[in-house]
């Protein structure tokens, strides 16, 4: 069997979406403008910049144990960095990305690398101060403790996919008193996060931030895809309960 | 006592002290611990994927489009010369492109459509009787997708729903703090039992 | 060239890997395993460069007189490894699992239990009810913290079952929602990469 | 002295303390618990068990009081053990689990129990133990030819195999039910870290996963079924002792934050 029947209502899905996407895409293309609403997570990106600059201390960026290249939350939490980059290379403030994992680590040295050059500071860029350590998660958090302790950074971003290892990072940083915006598409991870961390960014809103911050065009008019995604996601499950309260017994709506 | 309990009590002991606060015995430690924990990363990739799945089928069994991946692979390493780095995008393209693939029905779904359908419940029992649970659910999700609405500012009959939804995300995040306590304090009482019973021999 | 073949790449990639996710056809099964395979294999060899990075900056750290004492602990470490397993292999009663079990494992779950410390401060400072969304939080912390005291039941019987209660009805409806914004942005960022919209990773936009 | 530094003395002291005194804990074990009891305890003489290590090693405290507590039991009751990993640091820990539990029954490696090793590439390792155990483990963990063990005499996939035990602290048992219960039918038992349990309910109500043992918890509940209280027992004191501390914090922090409020508007 070349089609898997099972798997039916995921195509006809993906399908509907990706239409809704190129759409949006297009629109936006031939001049309609979206805007996102406000973020507080996201005011708190340059804020937390500048005061990284004003103490003179640097800014630790880590995306989590969790992760690898292959998940969309790493991907967006890479558009993040490249707006922070950008950022520290004007101020001239350090920006420390410890990762469990080197192809991460290659990403992100090419990223923060463009993001300085786009600054207008290529020279200020330290490639070692993206460093690969450790895919153990207890070794990379011992890790990431001692650089956080050591290195007093003023501003902590744990943006990307973490597991247990999230509040031991946390709570190391605000033992310092750092600013510390966090954000995951862990569920779990997520209740540790709000209880510890300044701001965070909640599953989707990591998604939105990363089009936010760059300005990125496609970014934002796929945000505005999944919105309208989410309206009819919302009328389908008011009319699949409707439709259940009248005929129990129907089951066209369980995938 | 055995030296091998000694050693590990010793360096249990030594990882606590960051608790007081960053240290020289605590940063012995934590480098010790890198070190070991990269060798040991290098050893176990070296023999459960490049000798048991690259090496082991090319050279032995003579499967050759195992020369895909290992070209991939090498293609990591033009990182090291200047003129032909961007080469080194090659296999990153790969795994990217790759897991974007995977990750679209994947993620719509188990993180989509599965939830929705988990989410439909009739309003109404078999016996008549109104099913709260039911309202219960779809009102918390519906106002907790209107919270994750972006295009629209929070005014409003949008802004009063969302605000309903934050409410059930707090509910969310109380919840799972709560049942994730127990497991949390159970790795630590599996090292208090390491130190009082095999450590101190306080416990039998 | 250099950012065509790499676009060219993730597209013909993430258009196989999509399809093949509709099919169950043993060709589309296998190409499955296979990519999976490949990606440890990658993985494997950038790890060799992760490694030597890691190795440089450490070497110069050390011949600075910065911090050479810890660096050179670190590279111990990482070169004793792979010489026990050379010398005698990696299964029971090996030197090289000696060091794992006497010294690494000891070492990670401990890093693991400061969970349980950092948990107690965290539940301190994080809990107070500065507002109504705070307040909520604190509310069904405490519900479930209890209820999940086996001492809960002689307090009454009723706080377990609110426990459980919140958790499968408004706690999951909000973890729902929570994952199908998760699914759409994942679905609209991949969709983004395969289309090679999204380029950052190629550096820069 | 930093109110960091009081609340991490206060957890070290109350769970060290509790841990000492041995007060046994007393409960009705939930109906998970007491169906996995079930199934060993009517499991026939000399049936055939498979017991996969799944975890990392940093799960071991609440792993082992589980594992022993099962591995205990079915030997107990001269049921045979196979022993495996599907997560490389599993490996060693569930070989010395299983030896530890054997001696304790004087039991003889290779007639009695087994332990096959690790196997990368887990999900052909549980698709394939459905077609031929020898073919994925053609040698055990010691190097000894699989098909040399008496243990193995009549046993190859899993139509031999009474139930798989996956010990896990992932998506491991997953992948057992969706590859291992769905192709061959097999029924699967989990040993869980609590953190998973949850993770788990929807394969319970439909019965793919067959019980669940969780967290020590579930290993003290075991315990006393089996009638040897142990680690499981010990550790689940101070548990809760640690778990009260955590209530009691939570209310401090809300009076000093009260208490300081009020003294704000009054200033």
């Amino acid at each position: 069997m070349w089609l898997n029947v099972s798997t039916l209502p995921t195509l006809i899905f993906s399908l509907i979406s990706f239409l809704i996407v190129l759409y949006t895409i297009w629109s936006v293309k031939s001049g309609k403008k979206f805007k996102i609403r406000e973020i507080p997570g996201l005011k708190a990106v340059e804020e937390a910049v500048g005061r990284a600059t004003e103490m003179g201390a640097a800014i630790l960026y880590t995306p989590g144990w969790g992760g690898d290249i292959q998940r969309p939350t790493t991907i967006a939490s890479m558009n993040i960095l490249s707006k922070v980059a950008e950022k520290t290379a004007e101020y001239d403030c350090r920006l420390l990305y410890p990762t469990h994992d080197p192809v991460i680590m290659a990403v992100a040295q090419e990223v923060a690398r463009e993001g300085y050059a786009r600054a207008g500071y290529p020279d200020r860029f330290k490639e070692e101060d993206i460093f690969y350590i450790s895919s153990s998660q207890f070794g990379y958090a011992a890790a990431v403790d001692g650089i956080i302790s050591r290195s007093k950074p003023a501003s902590v971003f744990l943006l990307g996919t973490f597991e247990a290892e999230s509040l031991i990072l946390a709570e190391t940083g605000n033992s310092i008193g750092a600013i510390q915006i966090a954000g995951t598409d862990s569920t779990i991870q997520l209740s540790f996060f709000i209880v510890a961390c300044d701001y965070t960014l909640i599953g989707e809103e990591l998604f939105a931030a990363s089009g936010y911050l760059s300005g990125n065009e496609s970014i934002l008019s796929s945000v505005k895809a999944q919105d309208i995604l989410k309206i009819l996601i919302a009328l389908f499950v008011i009319v699949a309960m409707i439709w259940a309260t009248i005929d129990p017994s129907s089951t066209w709506w369980k995938f | 006592m055995e030296i091998g309990t000694l050693i590990a009590g010793i360096l249990t002991l030594a990882i606590y002290t960051f608790l007081y606060k960053d240290n020289p015995i605590y940063r012995v430690a934590e480098s010790w611990l890198i070190g070991l924990s990269i060798g040991y990363t290098l050893v176990i990739f070296w023999q459960t994927t490049l000798v048991d799945n690259l090496f082991n089928p090319l050279f032995d069994d003579g499967k050759l489009i195992m020369i895909l991946p290992l070209i991939l692979g090498l293609l990591m390493f033009s990182r090291f010369s200047g003129k032909i780095s961007w080469m080194s995008r090659i296999p990153i393209a790969f795994m990217i492109g790759a897991g974007a693939g995977v990750a679209i029905p994947a993620m719509l779904y188990a993180r989509t459509l599965k939830q929705v359908s988990a989410s439909v419940m009739p309003l109404m029992g078999n016996n008549g009787v109104f099913n709260f649970e039911a309202l219960v659910v779809v009102v918390g999700l519906l106002s907790t997708l209107a919270y994750f609405y972006f295009s629209r500012e929070h005014k409003g009959v949008m802004g009063k729903t969302a605000k309903l939804g934050t409410y059930f995300l707090m509910i969310f995040f109380g919840t799972t703090f709560g049942y994730t306590v127990m497991s949390r304090m159970s790795t630590f009482i599996g090292r208090v039992d390491f130190l009082l019973t095999d450590f101190l021999h306080l416990v039998k | 060239m250099q950012t065509r073949i790499p676009l060219l790449v993730c597209l013909i990639s993430g258009l196989i890997m999509f399809a093949q996710y509709f099919s169950s056809h043993p060709v589309a099964k296998s190409i499955y395993e296979n990519v999976l395979e490949w990606w440890q294999i990658i993985f494997a060899f950038t790890l060799l460069v992760g490694v030597a990075a890691f190795i440089k900056t450490n070497l110069k750290s050390i011949s600075q007189k910065k911090d050479a004492p810890y660096r050179t602990i670190s590279l111990l470490g990482l070169v004793l490894m792979p010489i026990l397993a050379l010398i005698g292999g990696t299964k029971i009663d090996t030197p090289f699992l000696w060091v794992f079990e006497n010294m690494q494992a000891p070492m990670q779950a401990t890093v693991f239990s400061l969970l349980a410390f950092f948990v107690a401060s965290a539940s301190y400072r994080g809990f107070r009810a500065r507002s109504i969304p705070a307040s909520i939080l604190l509310v069904t912390a405490l519900i479930v913290l209890i209820g999940r005291v086996p001492i809960a039941e002689f307090i009454s019987d009723s706080i377990p079952k609110v426990g459980f209660w919140i958790q499968n009805y408004p706690s999951m409806s909000a973890r729902r929602a929570i994952l199908i914004g998760i699914g759409l942005g994942s679905m609209t960022t991949a969709l983004r990469v395969i289309l090679g919209i999204e380029r950052t990773y190629l550096r820069g936009n | 002295m930093k109110t960091r530094w009081i609340i991490f003395a206060g957890m070290f002291v109350i769970v060290v303390i509790s841990y000492l005194m041995s007060v046994p804990f007393e409960t009705q074990p939930s109906p998970e618990i007491q169906k996995s009891f079930d199934f060993f305890e009517s499991l026939p003489e000399s049936s055939v068990v498979i017991f996969s290590f799944d975890h990392e090693a940093s799960s071991l405290p609440e792993i082992q009081p589980i594992a022993l507590v099962m591995l205990r039991h079915a030997f107990k009751n001269k049921t045979k053990v196979i022993g495996l990993s599907l997560f490389a640091e599993g490996t060693a820990i569930g070989y010395r689990m299983l030896n530890k539990a054997a001696n304790e029954y004087g039991l003889k490696y290779g007639r009695d129990y087994a332990f096959l090793g690790f196997k990368p590439q887990h999900i052909s390792a549980i698709l394939g133990i459905g077609e031929s155990i020898r073919r994925v483990f053609p040698e055990d963990y010691l190097g000894n030819s699989t098909d040399t063990l008496p243990i193995m005499h009549g046993i190859d996939n899993y139509d031999h195999i009474d139930m798989v035990v996956t010990i896990a602290d992932g998506d491991r048992p997953a992948q057992w039910i969706e590859y291992g219960g769905a192709n061959y039918n097999q029924q699967i038992m989990a040993g869980l870290t609590a953190a998973m349990i949850t993770s788990y309910d929807p394969y319970l109500a439909s019965g793919q996963l067959y019980s669940v043992v969780g967290g020590l918890k579930g290993a003290a509940e075991y315990e006393n079924l089996y009638g040897k209280r142990g680690s499981g027992n010990r550790g689940m004191l101070a548990q809760t002792s640690a778990h009260f501390y955590v209530i009691v914090l939570i209310i401090i922090g809300n009076i000093i934050y009260f208490r300081n409020r009020k003294r704000q508007g009054r200033g």
